[in-house]
């Protein structure tokens, strides 16, 4: 018994296979040709098709052998990843002329995928650098995957080029416009997004101290704090340009009206969240209110403060690049993901939002691990 | 009611701090196209003249209170709700599918929350796409996505509220992973001696304790929700909804509508936020929350 | 004697290190020790010699970094699976948003136990602790000692085999704690129930157990264990007893033994 | 009856009177089709709506219809009801642009999102670059409206003679304060408003007989809006068109555009927006097949 | 003799009710008591009778309903504004996110004592309570003990001249509670501070105090105030004398008659 050691996944794939082999024909392409032998037209897979059924077969098969964890990861990985490899690379010219078992196939490629994350995750590692690894990897693979499944269903189905392109060819335009996106970046990252993240999370912060300070602010305060927070940003952005131009002061305002509310919430509900014993504590010391507030209902506010720090990196992001649709100077990413659009070139407008994808990510992973640090004591944090 | 009355004043003088500071600002910021435009006419008029001009344009830079006030007025109480031109009947448009949106959201960003605090699998490898899908900017991939439904037949109320959801499901998603993470680890220890199941944990413990950062999630959460619904508009043809409203308004600068329609945005927001608020209050008092 | 019958709790060079920030703390260092069934055993040694981290082994909580310890013959994992014991915690930790009464419940919801038995129970458990009055109360309306008397009511509604309680009388006055102690060995007798108990006070630990494991700090080790010769019905007055009294003097001479000031 | 599904560009207004007019009056149902108008707006690209399968034909800006065919999207022009350009660069006479002169160094409005290649073709003709600097123009990212005029963020902006024109009047510019610069009078015009369907569906002869009734219908439905301005104007307000007054100058603006309503293309003016296009390298090869006179032909005998 | 000191705390009629969700609680009801300057005065009471209420009225934590209380002459209010007194909670109240040292520094940074003097006093108080070698320590990193004697230490940085202290050695054990009830006598000796003291333990009680105060359950009265006739100097031994062991038995006798078990 303890020689086998069955997963969904695997069975699941090893079924699907199985499926697809009786369903017969690939592509229609292959379908033509085996209509008509005498004509010898070239079709998707003419000599791998065997050889992709074998390795998801096998790969799945020899997974589920009592093999020691890291071990069945990398057969799962090499498996499966080679099955997708070949999927995609041999529906290249053929797009649009995909069948059933083209994507029955693609789909126990992407089980065995799944089945070789889960496994990783499942590893408890001793040394601290491998838990790192397997932090950085384990995300990666779930994101190759995406990427073959989006590259794979875009080809085999046909999915017309200006609705959604493949990713590779994203990427190619990546590679071949790295001065444009530097710039764009250069323009709403560091300028709009840093600076009306900076002063809309420290206005929103101090807003939540004077209306947690004077009583009377807060009851007119917060009302009117969350009338501000649904001024919706297709409202707000002309306007915003009509008073402070056109460049990125305009956008950085957006970003500030943005990303105000969330903290002034979240820091308002972080400071009612310190316990009853410890205020009584600080006001046996006859402790002022600023004191009450820096050493006590702040630290036990950290938790709600980053979570509205986490939240609002990425708002500002969406801000500064929606509020870029509104007039700009010719160089910023929402710039360019709107004219690109206009102009068909849907590659860019991807291109764009991969990077601001990725920037998103750096920056919401730089707060998790300042979050992490500030707030250690936290049970969330210590493992709950 | 008395803690309403008690509301009622700060709000009221606020209110009028900021009216005034509007009022200035309206002048200030109207007064420049006012003087183009009185030298193009060759006016010279008086300073308290040239004040009521800068307060009563058609398409000022930015409209003086009153103005808002009254074109908020008319276009709220005086037309019928079922009209076209009834600030209502957008309003209402828009809340339908911001309401729709938002549950959507809220199960959805709790759903993701349950799974990345139970399952290894998700934790390790799910949170870094869904940061990833928060930076998408909506407003390119509203089209997209509205097509893309329309093309299989989804079109209506779904497609903005599917926009709404996108935009809402995060902060309930990130509050919830932090408030079903809270409970204090004597807590979960007790739970283990009894040898709870994770769903009895989930129910019992983890849940009660995420009730204070899911309100104040699900507060940012309402107020996304309406941002989406209103940007969901646009590419559905924006035939209602304030968001109709607002791009009609920019489309011919009336900028008196597209204040206008913002208050009524906000209104509608603040209502929606004070009602999450209201909900988070009386959860915490039928659980026995102690006042503060 | 308790040889021969099966040990409910058995460690062996039991060991347990916890890692922290400025270095390891050797919390239990050797540790030998098997608890028979029906056994009362207390566990008395200074404040952080590992009394409650020894609990927390058996209860699976906290896992040794050296030697082993089996539960009812399992692990403690396996035999937390089974639910082989209660605890009572050193805090009160009950639930902020439950009232007492649902707090007691909170086991018996978790087991599954029809709603007519629960109430039985709750009913019976909250007499027994004397907080009859009290079940709808929130645990912040509560003082300190209702607190802990509502868990250890907690405790007793689960019912389990083997009984883990740490310090459970700790924040009791002489009278209520006289009362639940001697409720407590008619309990222990009438239900042959094996009890790990944690406590500071030594005439309780002599008056109580059958066993009384005397531990001493950095790293916690146990240094005396002494079988009590007292008979098991036990009336409060044999506290005044000569027997009782050189128990007692015994266990505060190992007790004092493990402490760095002499006086 | 046979259904189509018209894309517009824009929102609902004078500019799309044509096709409303014969929806209300009935012409569409005449040839026995029931046709659906889906108004766009600022991020509707229609090229994706028809390409997504939202729409059986769409109004484009060739430019923009020929961009799309060169990703791929095999669009084809079917009718042309503009024959001329409606837009121009509108900028006050006290400013400092008084011909193409003094465009050096300046700030323009330009909108993008496809309708910013004549603008490019022009300056490409000027040969004045555009990334800024002394010897360069600015652009400036123009959004809906021409507050960027009024808050003096440019020296000029795009307007359409139907549309932003008649707003910089509404705001108190005379005609005589102002200097327009228009596409069509300079000779710099690209094809403005056509009607544009899916090669591959043309291929099948039922949908090429509805094209060719949607296009007689549409045509009879420009002839009435150009013949009676007001009316269509009410037209367009009933199906949500926004300020009448707009609609009816833009109406009678628009059929300036419209010349008579018989919808063929003009082949030189499509030469001149491919060659245009092409300099520009918005598309990589001279297109082929982009537009067919057969349907204006049967339609319109 | 104590009622020409100049009172420290004097209450008259005191009386507190609590509005709880199913009806009030009356936790304190009618209390009398002067305390004097330089007391040490010990509280004793069956569990949920009004102690820790009492002393979180005369720390201005909670407002009384009826009657009237000074402290220092002053109100409540005014004396907590003025850093009358230093407060050791029945739980330990520590701050996770500071070390124990932190946790000890925070009143000293709250009246904003110099740096040096800060580590001079941690010093000297952690060594005090015996959690030298524990200074970077996290609180969850501490025993049950071990945290209760951080929370003591803190109070005592606090250097007020009146100290509440509720139930600061319920977790400890014998030994260090000996040593640690020893070490406040001297303080007090030697600095002249007033004290209020409860403590579930009789022999506590009366080794410590100058006066017992017995208190009875809801609503919380105070129904015996007994003078020691014990001598200043107090070597531990003291504890076998009868004088002792006389008092000792007065307490247990007002204490159970607050009982509604009679055994
Ligand atoms: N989570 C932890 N991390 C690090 N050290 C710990 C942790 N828990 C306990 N310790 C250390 O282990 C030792 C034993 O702690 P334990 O709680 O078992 O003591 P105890 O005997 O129960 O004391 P007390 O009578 O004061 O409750 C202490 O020195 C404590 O500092
Ligand atoms: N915040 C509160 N709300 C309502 N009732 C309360 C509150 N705090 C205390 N009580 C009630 O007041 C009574 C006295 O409580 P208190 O904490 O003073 O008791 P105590 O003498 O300190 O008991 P213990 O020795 O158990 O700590 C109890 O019956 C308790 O239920
Ligand atoms: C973002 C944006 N893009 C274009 C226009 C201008 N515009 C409105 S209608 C029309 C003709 C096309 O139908 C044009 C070019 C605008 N105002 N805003
Ligand atoms: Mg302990
Ligand atoms: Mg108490």
């Amino acid at each position: 018994m303890r020689a086998l050691k069955p997963s969904w996944q695997a069975v699941l794939a090893v079924l699907l296979c199985l499926i697809a082999l009786a369903l017969g024909a690939m592509s229609t392409t292959e379908m033509a040709a085996s209509a008509q032998p005498s004509s010898p037209t070239a079709y998707p897979y003419l000599g791998i098709k065997g050889l992709m059924y074998g390795l998801a077969v096998v790969a799945a098969l020899l997974s589920m052998l009592a093999l020691a964890p890291a071990l069945e990861a990398l057969v799962l990985c090499v498996g499966s990843t080679a099955v997708a490899l070949m999927l995609v690379s041999g529906i290249t010219g053929f797009e649009g002329t995909a069948l059933a078992p083209y994507f029955l196939l693609l789909i126990a490629a992407w089980l065995l995928g799944w089945r070789c994350v889960a496994v990783l995750s499942s590893i408890k590692p001793s040394q601290r650098w491998i838990s790192t690894l397997l932090r950085l990897v384990i995300p990666a693979l779930f994101g190759a995957w995406i990427l073959f499944l989006w590259e794979a269903i875009t080809r085999g189905a046909g999915i017309p080029f200006i609705l959604l392109p493949p990713p590779s060819a994203v990427g190619v335009r990546i590679a071949n416009t790295l001065p444009v996106l530097w710039a764009d970046i250069n323009q709403t990252i560091f300028r709009s997004v840093l600076i009306g993240y900076a002063l809309g999370c420290a206005s929103g912060f101090l807003a939540a101290i004077l209306a947690d300070r004077f009583v009377f602010l807060r009851r007119g305060l917060i009302p009117i704090g969350n009338m501000v927070s649904a001024l919706p940003i297709i409202g707000v952005a002309p306007i915003m340009v009509m008073w402070f131009g056109f460049d990125w002061h305009s956008k950085a305002a957006v970003v500030v009206i943005m990303t105000f509310f969330p903290m002034l919430v979240n820091t308002v509900a972080g400071l009612a969240a310190s316990g009853h014993m410890e205020r009584d504590l600080m006001r046996t010391y006859a402790s002022n209110y600023w004191q009450t507030l820096a050493k006590l209902r702040l630290p036990a506010a950290a938790p709600f403060i980053f979570n509205a720090l986490k939240i609002n990196s990425t708002l500002a992001l969406i801000g500064a690049i929606v509020a870029e649709f509104f007039g700009t100077p010719v160089v910023g990413m929402g710039f360019r993901i709107s004219t690109e659009v206009g102009r068909m070139n849907v590659d860019m407008v991807w291109a764009e939002i991969a990077v601001a994808a990725l920037a998103g990510s750096v920056f919401y992973g730089v707060v998790a691990l300042i979050e992490r640090a500030a707030t250690f004591w936290h049970p969330s944090v210590r493992g709950g | 009611m008395d803690s309403l009355r008690s509301k009622i004043i700060p709000v009221t003088t606020i209110l009028l701090v900021i009216v005034a500071i509007w009022y200035v600002g309206a002048m200030a910021m109207n007064a420049p196209f006012q003087r183009d435009m009185d030298s193009r006419n060759n006016a010279t008029p008086s300073t308290m003249e040239f004040i009521g001009k800068t307060l009563s344009q058609a398409k000022p830079t930015l409209p003086a209170p009153h103005q808002v006030a009254q074109n908020f007025f008319e276009n709220t109480f005086e037309r019928k709700i079922t009209s076209n031109r009834s600030l209502v009947y957008h309003a209402w448009v828009t809340l339908s599918s911001t309401l729709l949106g938002f549950a959507f959201g809220t199960a959805l960003g709790i759903v993701i929350a349950i799974g990345i605090v139970h399952v290894t699998t998700l934790d390790r490898s799910l949170m870094p796409w869904i940061i990833a899908s928060q930076t998408i900017p909506i407003l390119a991939i509203a089209p997209m996505v509205i097509v893309v439904l329309a093309a299989i037949g989804i079109t209506g109320l779904i497609p903005k509220a599917l926009i709404s959801t996108y935009l809402s499901f995060f902060p309930v998603a990130v509050g919830m992973v932090k408030g079903l993470r809270s409970p204090e680890l004597m807590h979960l220890d007790l739970m283990h001696t009894y040898n709870a199941s994770r769903s009895q944990i989930f129910w019992k413990l983890r849940v009660p304790a995420s009730v204070p950062f899911l309100f104040a999630s699900m507060k940012v959460a309402v107020a996304a929700s309406l941002v989406g619904a209103i940007v969901g508009e646009l590419p559905t043809g924006a035939v209602a909804g304030i968001g109709a409203k607002l791009l009609a308004g920019a489309y011919y600068s009336q900028t008196i509508e597209i204040w206008s329609a913002l208050v009524a945005g906000s209104v509608v927001a603040a209502l929606l936020v004070a009602l999450v608020g209201l909900a988070g209050r009386l959860v915490d008092r039928a659980m026995g929350g102690r006042p503060a | 004697m308790t040889a021969v019958k099966p040990a409910v709790v058995a460690a062996s060079k039991l060991g347990l290190t916890f890692q922290t920030n400025d270095g390891p703390v050797q919390a239990l260092s050797n540790v030998d020790l098997s608890i028979g069934k029906g056994e009362f055993v207390s566990f008395i040694g200074p404040s952080g010699c590992g009394k409650t981290t020894f609990l927390r082994v058996i209860a699976d909580l906290e896992k040794p970094t050296s030697g082993s310890i089996t539960v009812n013959g399992m692990t403690p994992e396996q035999a937390r699976e089974k639910r082989a014991y209660g605890y009572v915690f050193q805090a009160a930790a009950l639930f902020p948003w439950r009232t007492i009464e649902r707090n007691v419940a909170l086991p018996l919801e978790i087991i599954g136990l029809p709603k007519a038995e629960q109430t039985e129970r709750i009913r019976r458990t909250m007499e027994l602790v004397n907080l009859a009055g009290f079940e709808k109360k929130y645990p912040w309306q509560l003082s300190g000692g209702m607190q802990q008397r509502a868990s250890i009511a907690r405790a007793l509604a689960f019912d389990a085999d083997l009984l883990l309680m740490d310090e459970p009388f700790g924040a009791l006055d002489e009278i209520v704690r006289d009362h639940l102690n001697e409720q407590l060995l008619q309990l222990w007798a009438a239900t042959n129930k094996t009890i790990c108990f944690v406590t500071h006070s030594i005439p309780e630990a002599v008056y109580l157990s059958t066993r009384i494991v005397v531990m001493s700090p950095r790293p916690g080790r146990v240094t005396d264990v002494i079988e009590s010769t007292l008979p098991r019905e036990r009336p409060l007055d044999i506290r005044e007893t000569p027997e009782f009294l050189a128990i007692a003097a015994r266990v505060r001479d190992g007790l004092r033994a493990g402490h760095s000031y002499e006086d | 009856e046979d259904k189509v599904t018209l894309q517009l560009k824009w929102v609902t207004q004078a500019q799309f009177a044509g096709y409303y007019v014969a929806k209300d009056k009935g012409f569409y149902k005449e040839e026995g089709l029931d046709v659906e108008i889906k108004p766009g707006g600022p991020d509707i690209a229609p090229e994706q709506v028809i390409a997504g399968g939202g729409a059986d034909v769409i109004v484009d800006w060739m430019a923009g219809a020929l961009a799309a065919r060169d990703k791929g999207v095999a669009l084809v022009n079917i009718a042309q009801p503009f024959k001329k350009a409606g837009m121009e660069l509108a900028c006050p006479k006290n400013g400092p642009i008084k011909t193409e002169a003094d465009f050096k160094g300046r700030t323009l409005g330009v909108w993008f999102f496809g309708n910013e290649y004549p603008f490019y073709a022009w300056m490409n003709k000027l040969g004045l670059k555009t990334e800024g600097g002394p010897d360069g123009v600015t652009v400036l990212k123009q959004s809906f409206d021409v507050q960027p005029l009024i808050q003096k963020q440019a020296d000029c902006i795009s307007v359409m003679t139907y549309n932003e024109y008649w707003q910089l009047i509404d705001a108190g510019y005379k005609p005589e304060d102002l200097t327009v610069f228009n596409y069509s009078a300079m000779g710099n015009d690209l094809l403005e408003d056509g009607l544009y369907t899916l090669q591959e569906k043309l291929k099948d002869p039922a949908f090429e007989d509805k094209m060719v009734r949607f296009v007689r219908a549409s045509m009879k439905g420009w002839k009435y809006a150009t013949e009676n301005n007001d009316e269509a104007a009410e037209i367009v307000m009933e199906n949500g068109g926004q300020d009448e007054n707009h609609q009816k100058r833009m109406m009678s603006e628009v059929a300036k555009l419209i010349d008579n309503a018989d919808g063929k293309l003009i082949p030189e003016a499509y030469e001149r927006t491919a060659k245009a296009l092409l300099d520009q390298k918005i598309i990589t090869k001279q297109p082929e097949g982009a537009y067919t006179t057969a349907i204006t032909d049967k339609a319109i005998k």
